[in-house]
């Protein structure tokens, strides 16, 4: 699968395009939402005192593909916009006085290392300019916008004071489970 | 003239310049744009997304190359709606009152045509989606009276606009629909479950009466995108699996006319599918249907293409490739007896116009915009 | 001497730099204002029906020199920022649906076709976003902000009804003396 | 919650998932800014030229090359103010109702370096100057109490805010003088005949007396640039003609030092001189004074440098030149130990970065902004 990250970078460079094949999970992803209060309300099973299965660590994985701040990043699977890890923030992070909005779509991202998938939320970051780096678009699972809950092409900056989108964060909520 | 401190100074050295020749100075002025539009008269629409407070759309003469002009359409810009006699142009306009953030206030904007210059606004709910642009975010009814327009904030309604009267009619709730394909004094949208959903307005721009359709697609086996074009009443989407699907929206009861595929067996082992963010175009008088084809795996449906498809709407048979100089997010055909075929590649500031019958690139058109998504017809 | 112009397509090309070489005539230039009813008011000596000296059409002059569209163009020797007839204006109007600002400064700039050298008044169009366009930047007889008469870094949109500006125009509004 | 529609949707096909391994999902949140600005962070203004409205200034740590985050700063953004206490950031800003027309609102704003968010406005006149940023559109008084703010309508004034009370304090009337270099309850404005205007302020900000130098340079024979740069009191400015104009501002009278030049009969021989946007560093610990130089002609004062000269101030001889890996138009010095150079190109993204004491490049920080101008120290 091929993904045209970086338009603007990319262009002058000869639209330099990354790969990274794998098929999608359609049965995943949805319109995730929380409360303010319980954030976030998770789509998948779990339990406060559960045992936590562990994410191998960014720095256990080669190349980009560990590196929060490509788009080959494996969380930015199905990212349509920018690194939040490149704007002051991490990939759970918004940055520095922005707002996080608890609206989202949801994409599941292969993990390079443990082959295992994760359920990925991806919060748009509010309410100041549009950050300007580390632009990727990446559409595993992307769905049209009819299917809200899937469709990265839309704003989610909603329900937050201000709509203006800065840059978008790529938590991991749950494990994905084929089935 | 108290706030506008205006002085008038002349400059010793030039006023007593005893040698200045007698000359008559230039006119200055503000241009207008007195010709009727032409049948290639384009808009690309800049949403403008690293600055997305700063919407505007620029209007060119792809026959000719000429910047005609542009207008600043607000932030997280998608596109403009024109209604058929043209003599004004509408946008659907969102404004913070400190550029990105304080009190939203959304609007439609009315353009004049010849001055390019906003003569009035229309004040509507502050929800309409933000998105991708596409041409299903706003249409104005075929009776030329109402403009609808998609809302998500996350919840799903229509705002309908009363264009005669200038002022908002009424929001439709639509759980479960999105997008609005207007009709004659109704819209329709598109649902998650392969629905289409129907809903016929009073002469008030109320709801009427609404109707669902039968599922005509599976959303989960084969989306359509919601990247349709239309010709009049006829509009057609294409499928994740490069399948055509027409649909007949002139009467009350929708027609799902037969699929088909844009793609033979030798394309499909080729790898070859329609993708791209405007990736359709179609010529009503020629007939055919333009799709911007590249070569890729699932999940590729948004990827720049490479070639232009054309098919012949009649028969459904492919009778031309054109292949891109350069690869493309958006193509659009004009109206024109000779056809051109604009492409442009998100992110790269270049209109390039081709001849849409030889494939012949004619010119590129240079430093348009920052993120163009979405070309129009005028 | 060396202007740079388009600051972000040269950029791309490696910073190609264009040379037009000439001394600048520094007792010229000045505030220029002229009231909504009578614009211009002129710097320079004039009658109202006096003998037209005709100036040089573009279409006499050779090269890039007599495109109004770009940054060589004769008129620009001293314009800071886009050119108005890369904009959906020419080198007199402004582009539809901007607004004229009347308040502007003054260059002087020499055709290459008379030898003569005349004052051109820059005026910003104003009112809608910056047009984006033919960024040009050439600073011949460009003087600091404190001379505002005779700075190009100043935005001219002023007395207008919205102060961001749109692109600027190069109109000759009378012939310079040396002296 | 009735304004913020918010839905709780489990999708249906996971929460019955058998198999779905026990995981805790990451916290998500907002970054905030808790450590002490390091010597290296610098503040890279982006006017935004081309997207006017949509100002903002882009905090980097330079010796890291690490992005820290942005504030959103209003249409037509020139400059941040810092106080001494760092405990606030400053920056006057403009707002348009409909992002390019309408009414016009000017406000300082407050940000809080913590969370870099707006936390207050003061609202001041209509009227600042707009223009390519420099150091001295706008400043704050040595003791702290006065924001400064250089008004062009095309009438020339000072609007001065009173940073304690949060609120305009006074507007001074200024003709023919322009820009603000604040002191201790003071600024100074340069004047067209080549004078200094020194104005006092009294303890509610409104004037309390002024006076003018005489002529310390011409103008006409040969300009300094309205770019200079300071320590303390002390400033620099350099002149077309690539002299240095030392000035001493501590006290109320001001102190004009002799003018040295960056030149020896070689480098004028070579057609070096100094030249664009912003043109000179100064590094305290040091002693040095750093200058952008190029080789041109006359009105060659905006061009980009290619390499930078480095003076010892107590001796104005030069010891050193560094040549830079691509040309710029400003450049910064760093208050470290080991001080570093910024330098970028107006129009290029990309944040160059040298040592100052060795002119070593040691990094590029990219995708830094549209049209940045004016780089300042935190």
């Amino acid at each position: 699968m091929k993904t045209f990250d970086r338009w603007i970078e990319n262009s002058a460079r000869g639209m330099a395009r990354r790969t990274s094949r794998r098929h999608l999970l359609t049965r995943l992803g949805g319109l995730l939402a929380g409360s303010a209060m319980a954030l976030p309300l998770l789509p998948v099973a779990r339990g406060e005192g559960a045992t936590r299965v562990p994410l191998p660590l960014d720095a256990d994985v080669e190349g980009d593909a560990g590196d929060p701040t490509k788009c080959e990043y494996w969380r930015n699977c199905a990212i349509d916009g920018y690194a939040c890890a490149c704007c002051g923030g991490t990939p759970t992070s918004c940055p520095p006085g922005s707002e996080l909005s608890r609206i989202t779509w949801i994409g599941t991202c292969r993990h390079p290392v443990d082959g295992r998938d994760y359920v990925v939320s991806y919060n748009d970051c509010c309410g100041k300019s549009p950050c300007g780096r580390c632009q990727c678009n990446r559409n595993e699972g992307d769905r049209p916008l009819y299917l809200p809950a899937k469709s990265n092409d839309i704003n989610w900056c909603q329900g937050t004071k201000s709509n203006i989108y800065h840059c978008t964060i790529t938590a991991v909520i749950g494990q994905a489970v084929e089935g | 003239m108290s706030k506008k401190a205006i002085l008038a100074v002349i400059l010793a050295c030039l006023a007593g310049s005893a040698g200045a020749a007698e000359f008559r100075p230039e006119t200055m002025g503000v241009a207008t744009l007195d010709r009727a539009p032409g049948p290639n008269w384009i808009w690309a629409n800049d949403f403008t997304f690293g600055f997305m407070p700063d919407g505007r759309t620029y209007l060119l003469d792809a026959g000719s190359g000429e910047f005609l002009g542009m207008m600043s359409t607000g932030s997280m810009f998608l596109k403009l709606d024109i209604p058929a006699d043209r003599k004004v142009i509408y946008n659907a306009a969102t404004y913070y009152e400190r550029v990105v953030r304080g009190k939203r206030t959304d609007v439609i904007n009315i353009f004049d045509p010849k001055t390019l210059d906003v003569i009035g606004e229309i004040p509507i709910p502050p929800k309409r989606l933000t998105s991708i642009p596409t041409l299903i975010n706003s249409g104005i009814t075929n009776d030329q009276r109402f403009l609808v327009l998609y809302n998500m904030t996350p919840a799903q309604s229509v705002s309908v606009v009363d264009l005669a009267n200038r002022r908002l009619a009424s929001e439709v709730i639509t759980p479960g629909c999105a997008m609005t394909l207007p009709g004659e004094r109704r819209f329709r949208m598109l649902c998650a479950d392969g629905t289409l959903l129907s809903v016929e307005l009073d002469a008030e721009g109320r709801e009427a009466r609404r109707a669902r359709s039968a599922p005509f697609f599976d959303p989960r086996k084969d989306p359509l995108t919601e990247k349709p074009v239309r010709s009049g009443d006829q509009w057609w989407f294409a499928s994740f699996g490069s399948m055509i699907q027409p649909l007949d929206l002139s009467a009350e009861v929708p027609r799902f006319l037969p699929a088909w595929s844009l793609l033979g067996d030798a394309d499909r082992a080729e790898g070859w599918r329609v993708g791209g963010i405007q990736h359709l175009g179609v010529h009503d008088k020629s007939g055919r249907l333009y799709a911007l084809m590249h070569q890729g795996g699932p999940d590729t449906h948004k990827d720049p293409g490479t070639e232009v498809w054309v098919y012949d709407l009649a028969t459904r048979k492919r009778v031309q490739r054109i292949a891109l100089r350069d690869p493309a997010t958006s193509i659009l055909i004009t109206p024109a007896d000779e056809p051109l075929l604009i492409a442009m590649l998100i992110g790269v500031p270049n209109v390039e116009v081709y001849s849409a019958t030889t494939g012949q690139h004619q010119r590129t058109i240079g430093e348009i915009g920052h993120t163009v998504a979405f070309l129009q017809n005028y």
